[in-house]
């Protein structure tokens, strides 16, 4: 994210399209992706994870209350938020905010036809379960996002401040999509009360309100309050981290049966797919380096917040135990210890950076 | 001490019902409940706890409304039509209330 | 498994009452309560929340007392002494405790 | 509205003793409970409250739990092996539920 | 606030005392005011008090967890107090301090009295529900006050470091004067134990015992907990803020029968009442631009949770719906936003700073 | 604590043992640990306490929510434990790192023993109270642990950053020795379950994973999130303590029956008993001085967490009145207060530093 870099140098120039996307420009050897996936591996953030899940798995009882982790939840994404605004503020809004919302909305919404697909090939869920599932992966987590942001900033990657607007854009599509494939097979499930639950939902208001504000008071407001949403991120985020951990190893523990081998390799190889689409999407509209990895990091993850609210509202017949395992249980540590360095391997090799 | 004769329901359903649950029981002209957090259970569908937990999905509450037993049926009846779908669990007992004019 | 009559008294007041009757109900020698959470709720006054709230006085809580029979009259009039003026519910029911001795 | 008869056991018990009881449930086939927090309470062994506390050995909670009628002894043995030597209150009242093909 | 001032340049000379409170000095042109409300709009602070009355105005479900806000608010007392004891330990106590404290009483006893007044012209509330609320205008907000320092701050401006005293000494005697009010007309509402809570209410002794553990430690105390108290103070301000936005987005979302037209200009009208008085006896005692500024805060500001507390115990027949939306609905964010760059050009122009 | 020292200047080297512990290098002048107790004693760590204390005996209202409690009670457990980590992993893990451990396993199962005669020479405790209580000497208070390692770091005192796998170490042993107290003279106490529920305890598990990652990461990871773990510490440890002392104050409060002048008694002259024979232990094993220290602080203070949830499970019979008062209450403030200085003395009397 661009806030985050200190010395500012400018974003690179709007890259020519390769639309052949050949690798010609610098080839991604195997041994740097793993390299990047090995220091990934041992960075706190992913270690906090680690511990966590450990932690639920031999039924320590350890745990975060409640109020803490929404109280964490909401500083991460006023903080995120914020620093997406001022950093468009830096750089003024032009088309490509614009053109990239689009994307977002149409990846997010796309996104759930593949991922039924998918599942209609690998697994034997009926029409509901699947579409309900399908629909967590067309919508994102912002905590893998997050983390991306944070790998940029360590490798000192510049990206579009205004990728955190995209995420909050990619927040709800996905749902209605997943009604439709739903509704397609019955009856309709959307009523006046969801709409407005779904746009309206906590974490979109407060992303988009933050990034709002960020705009708005631009690096002076970021100067004012840097060393409370700046200085001490990274350390919050391992904290919460730890928190997603015990309460992803909790929902592996506890529901064994929801999983099925099918299942499970749907929720390793989806994540990829969801990349593969949205690094294409990403050079389409030409983003940075940066803006082509965060982009392909919201549609390889999976909601774990908005969608399961939503779904257990309109399509209770669903088993929640089934998608939130997958989407914070295995899809959300295989984004966040593989994905993230597999994605941004496969950036800089079709971006260049 | 005057006590009078009440229905006492409580209702444990899903923490994304809430506003629906709520509505509906406006809508069913009743007149006062209290929500109390639920904080982990054990169903049909599972174990669950709300510790650590960031978002509402896999939450749940109990609503409890203390009315007066002729007015039951039209309440369970709105009740119904929400929680019909959904898992939870509804319960009706008997009690005695003080007061029953703030009813 | 023995089991002994018993009444379930049941308080939701207003927090900034809470040290008051607690205090009643000792002074009226009841020998044990616990007090639950309440996270909101509705009445004639009103909608109300605990959510975001810093203060206590827009909330209630509820006050759980498990109480011999031949107790109750006197606890009530305890109670009723704390709630008169104020908002709330008072509900009584019957109900079977176990090891009853601790009562 | 289609009403059954069961029971509601209401179990008031020592935060430290929660997987013991959950675990017990469990083998004594109950098919659903639910545990609401308890913010603090009075007994013979004193005052006690939740706020500040890092640890769970001072605090309580109440697991409810609706079952049929005709399980209710089983499912009382196993609590009460767990809750025999500890502080805590057990009640049992009759309540009528909703939907009891879901038990 | 003086703590913040990071060259810490001495408190202007106590000022001759102009009785007549001519502003030839310096006048305030309507300009300035405006330029100063302006920027004051586009701070971080007001923008996330706007975010969240948005939030609660459009039933989005975003909510802080109670203990999050609680734990906000604790930590805000214990900084500003401390902060300001650390002040008062570098200037050494004089007579200012014990006249400001008196200052304080009389204005929080006196207030409710002027607030009656003008509750009994304006509306057409009984006597109960009038003197109820009239006890929230002579006691104080002391988010308020944190906003009023951190507005000095900004623009480089001391002030008294005992001011945080003053607050806590303004929170209780409004109550006694508006449980007067309502014993005038009928029987007496005042028990010990009501005594006890509100002498000793959390915020009271919370803000006076960091007080005094600021004075004790000093500025060698201050530098061991500066990175807490100091640095992230405004980051966690703004969540706050972010959070009464919701409450009271809420409070005027739900109450909408409470709120009459002439029971909302009172509102509206007594801040400016109250700043009026603050700044005459804060003229009176000789404080210093900072010190003047700050008592009209104070004077200008009402209760939202010490007195509504005390007053469901003694007076539950008076309209919570009322006076908390009236407080923190209204008067609230008009101090905030309007009132506080209002008050700081008046001080400003009758104190010459 | 190694990772708190600025400049970083290496260990002293291993001081040869005086297994006479003759004081000749260096006497301990009462006046000295005066000085040292009366500066520890206006510290915002102990006034904080000291004004929970007064809060909760004095009845206001003051109190911390419950999750805010824990909350900040993880992130104590996880900065401290990295920390210590990220010491280890710059010094390299020798033969010290073992025999330490070995040595605090040693303590925590033996102090219990001591304290048991103590109890039984001092009180009329029945067997399962005084194990009961005895069991609690013998493990440990990881926030004195904590307040020690910041007395450390104000004096610029360097520690073995692996004390606080020590601390760990310590924490559970006790209980057994406790339980096997009781059962000597009855029936078994212990089942499987227990076993995992103490040694998978929260705060150990979170102690030692933080640990671990702090060796994995080092001086790299802490750089990442030191503005979270390191800067903020000691302000949240106050006000930890605060919410400490509001505790022990209500358990004071509440509990006067349980306290008879005996126990009390106990309670006073049990730290320094224990921090005796930690002292003998560290010099045994050859500690540093600021690893001494610590030891003695490991050796004196009282669990409050972990114990006391194991002797609701084990032994419901015991009084918790009596063995929470007596560590919350009288020891955990006569250690923060009082002992820690004199053990620091009686350190540098002993070790030389
Ligand atoms: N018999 C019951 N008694 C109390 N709570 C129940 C019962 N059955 C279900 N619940 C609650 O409702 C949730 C969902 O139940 P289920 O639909 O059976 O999975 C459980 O996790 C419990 O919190
Ligand atoms: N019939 C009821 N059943 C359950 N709770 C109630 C009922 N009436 C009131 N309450 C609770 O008491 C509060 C105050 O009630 P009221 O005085 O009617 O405004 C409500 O907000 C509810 O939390
Ligand atoms: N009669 C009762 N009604 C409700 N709760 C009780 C009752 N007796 C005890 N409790 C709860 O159980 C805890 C322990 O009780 P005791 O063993 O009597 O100290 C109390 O602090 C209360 O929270
Ligand atoms: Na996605
Ligand atoms: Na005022
Ligand atoms: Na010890």
């Amino acid at each position: 994210m661009r806030g985050f870099i200190r010395d500012g140098e400018p974003l690179k120039e709007r890259r020519v399209l390769h639309s052949s996307m050949d690798c010609t420009k610098r080839s991604v050897t195997l041994s740097e992706i793993l390299d990047l996936a090995a220091s990934n591996l041992v960075s706190p953030l992913i270690l906090s994870f680690v511990l966590g899940a450990f932690a639920a798995l031999v039924r320590s009882d350890l745990t975060f209350p409640e109020a803490a982790a929404k109280a964490m939840s909401i500083y991460l994404l006023f903080a995120i938020g914020f620093k997406g605004g001022v950093s468009v503020a830096g750089h003024g809004v032009d088309g490509a905010l614009g053109i990239s919302l689009v994307a977002g909305l149409l990846l997010s919404a796309l996104l759930p036809f593949v991922a039924f697909g998918l599942l209609k090939l690998l697994t034997r869920l009926d029409r509901l379960n699947a579409a309900a599932v399908a629909g967590h992966y067309g919508s994102i987590s912002i905590v893998t996002f997050v983390a991306g942001t944070s790998i940029l900033e360590t490798q000192g990657i510049a990206s579009e401040g205004f990728m955190v607007a995209v995420a909050a854009a990619m927040e709800a599509p996905a749902i209605l999509s997943a009604l439709w494939l739903i509704s397609a097979g019955g009856k309709g499930r959307m009523d006046g009360h969801l709409w407005r639950e779904i746009l309206l939902n906590g974490s979109i208001v407060l992303l988009v309100g933050a990034f709002a504000i960020g705009m708005i008071t631009g690096e002076e407001g970021l100067a004012e309050i840097s060393s409370f949403i700046v200085s001490p991120f990274k350390g919050v985020l391992c904290l919460f981290l730890l928190d997603m951990g015990l309460v992803a190893g909790r929902s592996i523990r506890d529901s064994r049966g929801a999983l099925t081998a099918g299942v499970f390799v749907f929720g390793v190889v989806m994540p990829f797919v969801g990349a593969a689409i949205g690094v294409m999407a990403g050079l389409l509209i030409e983003l940075s380096l940066g803006g082509v990895f965060l982009l392909m990091v919201l549609s390889a993850s999976a909601s774990y917040i908005a969608v399961p609210a939503a779904m257990r509202v309109a399509v209770p017949e669903a088993d929640a135990g089934i998608y939130l395992t997958l989407s914070l249980g295995v899809t959300f540590p295989l984004n966040l210890a593989i994905g993230l360095p597999v994605y941004l391997a496969v950036a800089k090799a079709l971006v260049g950076g | 001490m005057e006590m009078h004769k009440a229905k006492r329901v409580a209702i444990i359903i899903e923490a994304p019902m809430e506003r629906r649950l709520t509505e509906a029981l406006k809508a069913a002209d009743v007149t006062g409940f209290s929500i109390l957090p639920v904080r982990g259970g054990s169903g049909r569908s599972g174990d669950w706890s709300s510790e650590g937990q960031v978002g509402r999905a896999g939450g749940m509450l109990q609503v409890i409304c203390i009315i007066r037993p002729e007015r039951l049926d039209a309440m369970l009846e709105g009740v119904f039509a929400v929680v019909e779908r959904h898992i939870g669990v509804v319960t009706v007992s008997d009690c005695e209330v003080l007061r029953a004019e703030r009813f």
